[in-house]
């Protein structure tokens, strides 16, 4: 197939916007935690941005998408980018340059294991954060990804569908920082009332370019332009808005005023739920979709924070791990051979079991590498190198003791 | 014709008033009428026992105790100390929980920087 | 006509850009307000985008392009976005996909009502600003829309043009403001020195997404890429940059030192001013509309702020109003049918008056429906709800006593 | 060559990113300002982007791309924008319309004045400031843009590459920028610990912006999407994420805690650094030079600051000045014909030292007319109207006494 | 039932405390304990003599001697002052440099501005 | 060697300085030479009658009567008040309106919480 400028075209944009998300996720975040601790989840973000992306460059790309070993891990074909075809495609994009695909890759990349950073926000240690996400890119994300994504990946073998990364991306990272959060162990002061946000309209900066980076990272995630690209959008859309809505009200239900930090957490549910389907689904089903996704994590979310009192800062694992769950499951109920011919029919639509059994197997096969494999890996490094900065050190933060800086001065 | 402010060591005081922060601009204003040369205000957050302000997280309601005032801090001379302690009562009092202390303080010594005068004449 | 796919790559990128408008409209006014307040009018931009963008998919977008009801207003053909084509054009915009069409039209109609929530700021309740956005879109918006945009439209019908919204967006939402400001009356304070914005480089970091959203505002209105949405692009731009120097320059002139705040206004003037007509007219043209638009915006707010004391609490009436209606008429003077075949020439291209009366009469009719219906709503949300929050929750704040929230904690 | 739909679309999302990155330079540079000063900054690039798009519209284009007037400077032809064409392309950018390239090149010529502002921060009084941005333009960009990118331009004409503006822009703003800081002379406090930044995160929103804007920068600098724009796109990427890592790693090894403003810094120094020879190289390239920029322009912004008490506030000498000259030169290196038809080789890929002389006569006429032009200029505005405001204004702050505006009020 | 406040003119104090803004949560949480009714916060920056806080800036480590710290301000009845400073003294100290100080200011006059009431009940 | 500041009940003072903004660190320099052994800055806003800050909202020249000011508090022991008072009255005066005020009051104890001790070598 002879490359497209069309599609190219949108990739390169999506590329940038998907970009743009690693950092809007740090003032996301940061906004939502307390200043002495803002700029260093900034820091983490923006030098993740920079540092995973190397990664990605060295080593990253070729471990997923080379030549498979066995399903297991690509080869080495690729290392340092060598040899990927600037005027030809690969057969994963084929209408679009295979350095436009290979950057493409690298923004998803980036971003999936700095979703952590928000359940282990306020305690880390800045050496300890830089080896976690190292470590866990190679022994995680670049497997995983390889085993859905890759040609001749295990589970894409056994037909796994994850459209843009429900499973590969928040069911792993959203688990994994459960996982993250528990040997990290709770902050000082967790469960009372003195973990407030900052700077909500900081967050609300962060949320707005997350939802337009996610038109990029769904639409984008089919690799070309036209009415598929179009249908995920509107079905991104859709379901940033519904997930928002059922946020607002079930805050506005349990405290008595409709909150905005439940709004802005609400539209990323919304967002993470469709991700494993937009390009599988009519956006009528996104709808209801993201109204059923909605309900579970914030359930969920009370069940980590309020009755397992896990103290993931930010609810990475209910936003992400729990909503990818419960989206990648819904693959097997609602996906559409009409709307994307490349899918089977899932249970709902007249297509048998086959479909939800494969994305059950995947989501579990995600479950138990992220949480299992983030646990192993931060005990170790917990073991080697120390994971939490020093009592006293978070008593005065992290923004002083780990980089001699300050978010403010007046 | 500016008023005379007479400042003397021996009868200067400090008031000190903490009121609600929306209250302050009008407070201020009406300050300014009784005959003070100067006021300074500090944003503070206070805590009494009663009703606190509640705040959100994670559809909790939680007890943010500590609410943000004004507080206000007026060196005067001894005869003002009334008119000024009647205006913050008349302007930042609704009767409801929350509204503040005023407390006064002997001052020692008072000294315009512009004139390193202590005596009377240092604020005209 | 068959799908054309660069067409939809750039209005794909354009509803991206006009969807990030919404809360680039929310950090602009959140900026210019007091700081206590300014978490609700970020809360309602972006609640309002979820709402609104719902209430499209659900309603809206039948109401405004169904098959017309004598010109009156769109059918049920679409609700729900049912029947909706993904792989066809409507006629429309008859090279991208339908859907791509009715998601880019919503973010319009999602922004246009939001336009409002800097006149009702710092003091209109939480649940009455719901109310007023659904009525207002269903009552007011959606009508409007079919008349002049909807085939068969008796506005369209009897000529008027109005290329990306000066008549149905900025005109109606801008007198809509006035009404709802006289009705839910003056702050408290107002005309003191007391309403001072609050933190100026977030009005700003609003104001530049304004100005690149507006690109995809405009730019994608043409539904086509190409020398069309270029000329508007550079259009657009050089409205914004004369409007903003306008402002900038009075600013100056009338108390001695050129104001920031001046000059972002008068950007947003610039781009209101040329939307009308901006596939119409050349950017010399623009230029010129601009500095028209520039000074009159700027008296017709000193007139409604000072002269009418209407707190209008950023100028919604003047800057929008004002200005859209200001830049409806100009397409009657200076449309070009050299520049666009679609659109007759105007009075000073030599194309009689004609063109002027039909825009004159769409003006006219939207200050009525804006105007006289948003006075209508409002009054009855005020009877049965109560538009106001009450003195003392005023006085707190509306963060506070509406969200349960503050903007900024230490 | 019959216009490309593609290439337009992608042309027209670059101009506005690269738009965007004129605001973006403001929030950079007003977080790591002090307070008092951070809303000056941004007046001056937000209007900059108003005032020096109206001067290129009416002067600048047509004296950098007019028909040349003996490779000197362009002719009038195009005063005013007149007679650029719609329709039709012109020679410098044979598929998209000519207004799309001029307005392209619009937003180059608005942002590359203003990287001044971040060495005459805090100090320049505001009317100077004005007079210096336009007298700037006029003597020194149009005329350097001419002759390195005018057809017939003398520096063109002997064979001197710039792809994105590495000789033209940031040498040239770069070196000014030292001129003007000297002539300015060092703000009261250089030296000591009072110029601390006051947003760190509002810096952080400018970085990331400039860094998203400068995909649109350099891979729109081809005028072409596809291939090309998708290998222009990953060296600019690499070479930010390598600039960034070699910054923090640079800072940790200095203070013993990697900083945030460092990473910040050192993505635009990697940014700058790819910009000439964006087109020209492979992103395995991109990769070295990036690392040897980073650590050149770290020293040199130690030799300006600390040695030679330049007060360059946020050191444009060294992060735009030095890296615009090694990038530069290093086209004459690595230069490929191999990724680009049109440039010959560079001496390491053995194409002889010709490609490196004529870099050198570039970045030598660039460093020249830039830092001797600005001294010059600057010299006469402080004799005419003063460059600096009064000592008090100084101790007081520009915000109030310029513009009498502050940044934040609570 | 609410504890009793004997406040008279003669004998309120009061006592203002510079700590470490870490350890104010925990602080004001024991404050509440020692029977005061109300307290007032403000965010200060302190300097002392020794060590500082460092930042950097371009790579080098800059003092910055004036660090973000808490004060506490509270008027209390004179029997309660010991209790005050003995809670402060034990919740504000770790023993390490920066731990801040305690200094107690005698008062003339306190006043209730929600009942404008200067003697006993003020603040029930 | 360090200074040896002596503290004792009767004879400290706590001395308040109201100074602009932007003489502040040239201000806390040279307070440091005096031999002061701390000292603690707020963030306030100031009124005094004359000359106000002026800022613009839509065109119109706003007197922003309140203006930011820094507010030094610095106890101290008796003999050391008047080379304080003598700095800021050196480094905060330009002679202008605006220089702000000095103020002196009496305090009854001062405590440091790294020791506990309000006698003598509490700041050594
Ligand atoms: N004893 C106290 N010491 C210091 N500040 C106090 C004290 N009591 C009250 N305040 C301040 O006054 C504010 C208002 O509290 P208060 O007036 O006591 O409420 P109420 O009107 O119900 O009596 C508090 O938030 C606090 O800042
Ligand atoms: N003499 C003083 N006057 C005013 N404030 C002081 C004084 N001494 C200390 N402080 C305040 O107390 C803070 C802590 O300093 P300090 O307790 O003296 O350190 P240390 O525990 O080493 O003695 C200072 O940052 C300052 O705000
Ligand atoms: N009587 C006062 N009470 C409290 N603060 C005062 C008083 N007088 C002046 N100030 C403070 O000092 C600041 C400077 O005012 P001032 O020095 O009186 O001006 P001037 O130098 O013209 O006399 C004021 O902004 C205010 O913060």
């Amino acid at each position: 197939m002879p490359l497209d400028a069309s599609d190219t075209t949108w990739i390169i944009v999506a590329t940038g916007l998907v970009m743009m998300m690693t950092p809007a996720l740090g003032f996301f975040e940061a906004g939502l935690l307390r200043s002495k601790n803002s700029l260093s989840v900034i820091m983490q973000t923006f030098s993740g941005l920079a540092i995973l992306s190397a990664l990605w460059f060295i080593l990253g790309f070729t471990m997923v998408y080379g030549q498979t070993l066995s399903g297991i891990i690509g080869g080495s074909d690729w290392l340092f980018f060598n040899g990927v075809p600037h005027e030809e495609a690969l057969s994963y994009a084929p209408t679009i340059p295979g350095i436009t695909f290979a950057s493409y890759m690298m923004m998803l990349a980036v971003i999936t294991p700095l979703l952590m950073t928000g359940a282990i926000a306020e305690r880390t240690k800045w050496s300890a954060f830089l080896v976690l996400m190292i470590a866990w890119s190679i022994f995680i994300y670049y497997p995983l990804a390889h085993w859905v994504w890759g040609k001749g990946g295990w589970l894409a073998q056994i037909g796994v569908f994850d459209f843009a990364g429900g499973i590969v991306i928040h069911t792993s990272a959203g688990m994994s920082s459960l996982a993250a959060a528990i040997v990290l162990k709770r902050r000082k002061n967790f469960g009372t009332a003195l973990l407030l946000p900052h700077n909500i309209p900081l967050a609300v900066i962060g949320a707005s370019l997350l939802w337009l980076g996610w038109f990029g990272f769904n639409a984008g995630s089919g690799f070309i332009t036209g009415a598929l690209a179009s249908n995920v959008l509107l079905v991104t859309h859709i379901g940033s808005a519904m997930g928002a809505i059922v946020w607002m009200l079930l805050s506005w239900k349990r405290s008595g005023r409709a909150s905005l930090t439940a709004v802005i957490n609400g539209a990323l549910v919304g967002l993470v739920a469709v991700t494993p389907s937009a390009a599988y689904i009519t956006a009528q089903n996104a709808f209801f979709l993201a109204i059923i996704a909605g309900l579970i994590s914030y359930f969920a979310m009370i069940l980590f924070k309020e009755k397992l009192k896990i103290d993931d800062a930010l609810d990475v694992g209910a936003v992400h791990g729990v909503t990818g769950i419960t989206g990648s499951l819904a693959v097997g109920f609602i996906a559409s051979n009409a709307i994307n011919h490349s899918v089977p029919n899932g249970l709902l639509m007249g297509g048998g079991p086959a479909l939800l059994q494969a994305q059950a197997i995947g989501v579990g096969v995600a479950i138990i590498l992220g949480f299992g494999g983030t646990l192993i890996i931060s005990k170790i490094i917990n073991k080697i190198m120390g994971l939490r900065v020093k009592e006293a050190e978070e008593d005065i933060c992290l923004d002083i003791t780990q980089h001699a800086e300050k978010a403010y001065l007046e | 014709m500016r008023r005379r402010h007479i400042w003397s060591d021996d009868i200067v005081k400090k008031i000190d008033a903490i009121i609600r922060t929306e209250l302050l601009p009008i407070v201020k204003e009406q300050l300014k009428n009784t005959g003070i040369n100067g006021m300074t205000v500090y944003s503070v957050s206070g805590w009494s026992r009663g009703k606190d302000e509640v705040l959100q997280w994670k559809g909790h309601l939680i007890v943010h105790d500590f609410i943000a005032k004004s507080k206000l801090e007026i060196i005067v001379s001894d005869e003002q100390v009334n008119a000024v302690i009647d205006t913050i009562g008349k302007y930042a009092r609704t009767g409801e929980h929350g509204d503040g202390i005023i407390f006064v303080l002997p001052v020692e010594r008072a000294i315009n920087i512009k004139t390193m005068d202590d005596r009377d004449r240092a604020f005209e």
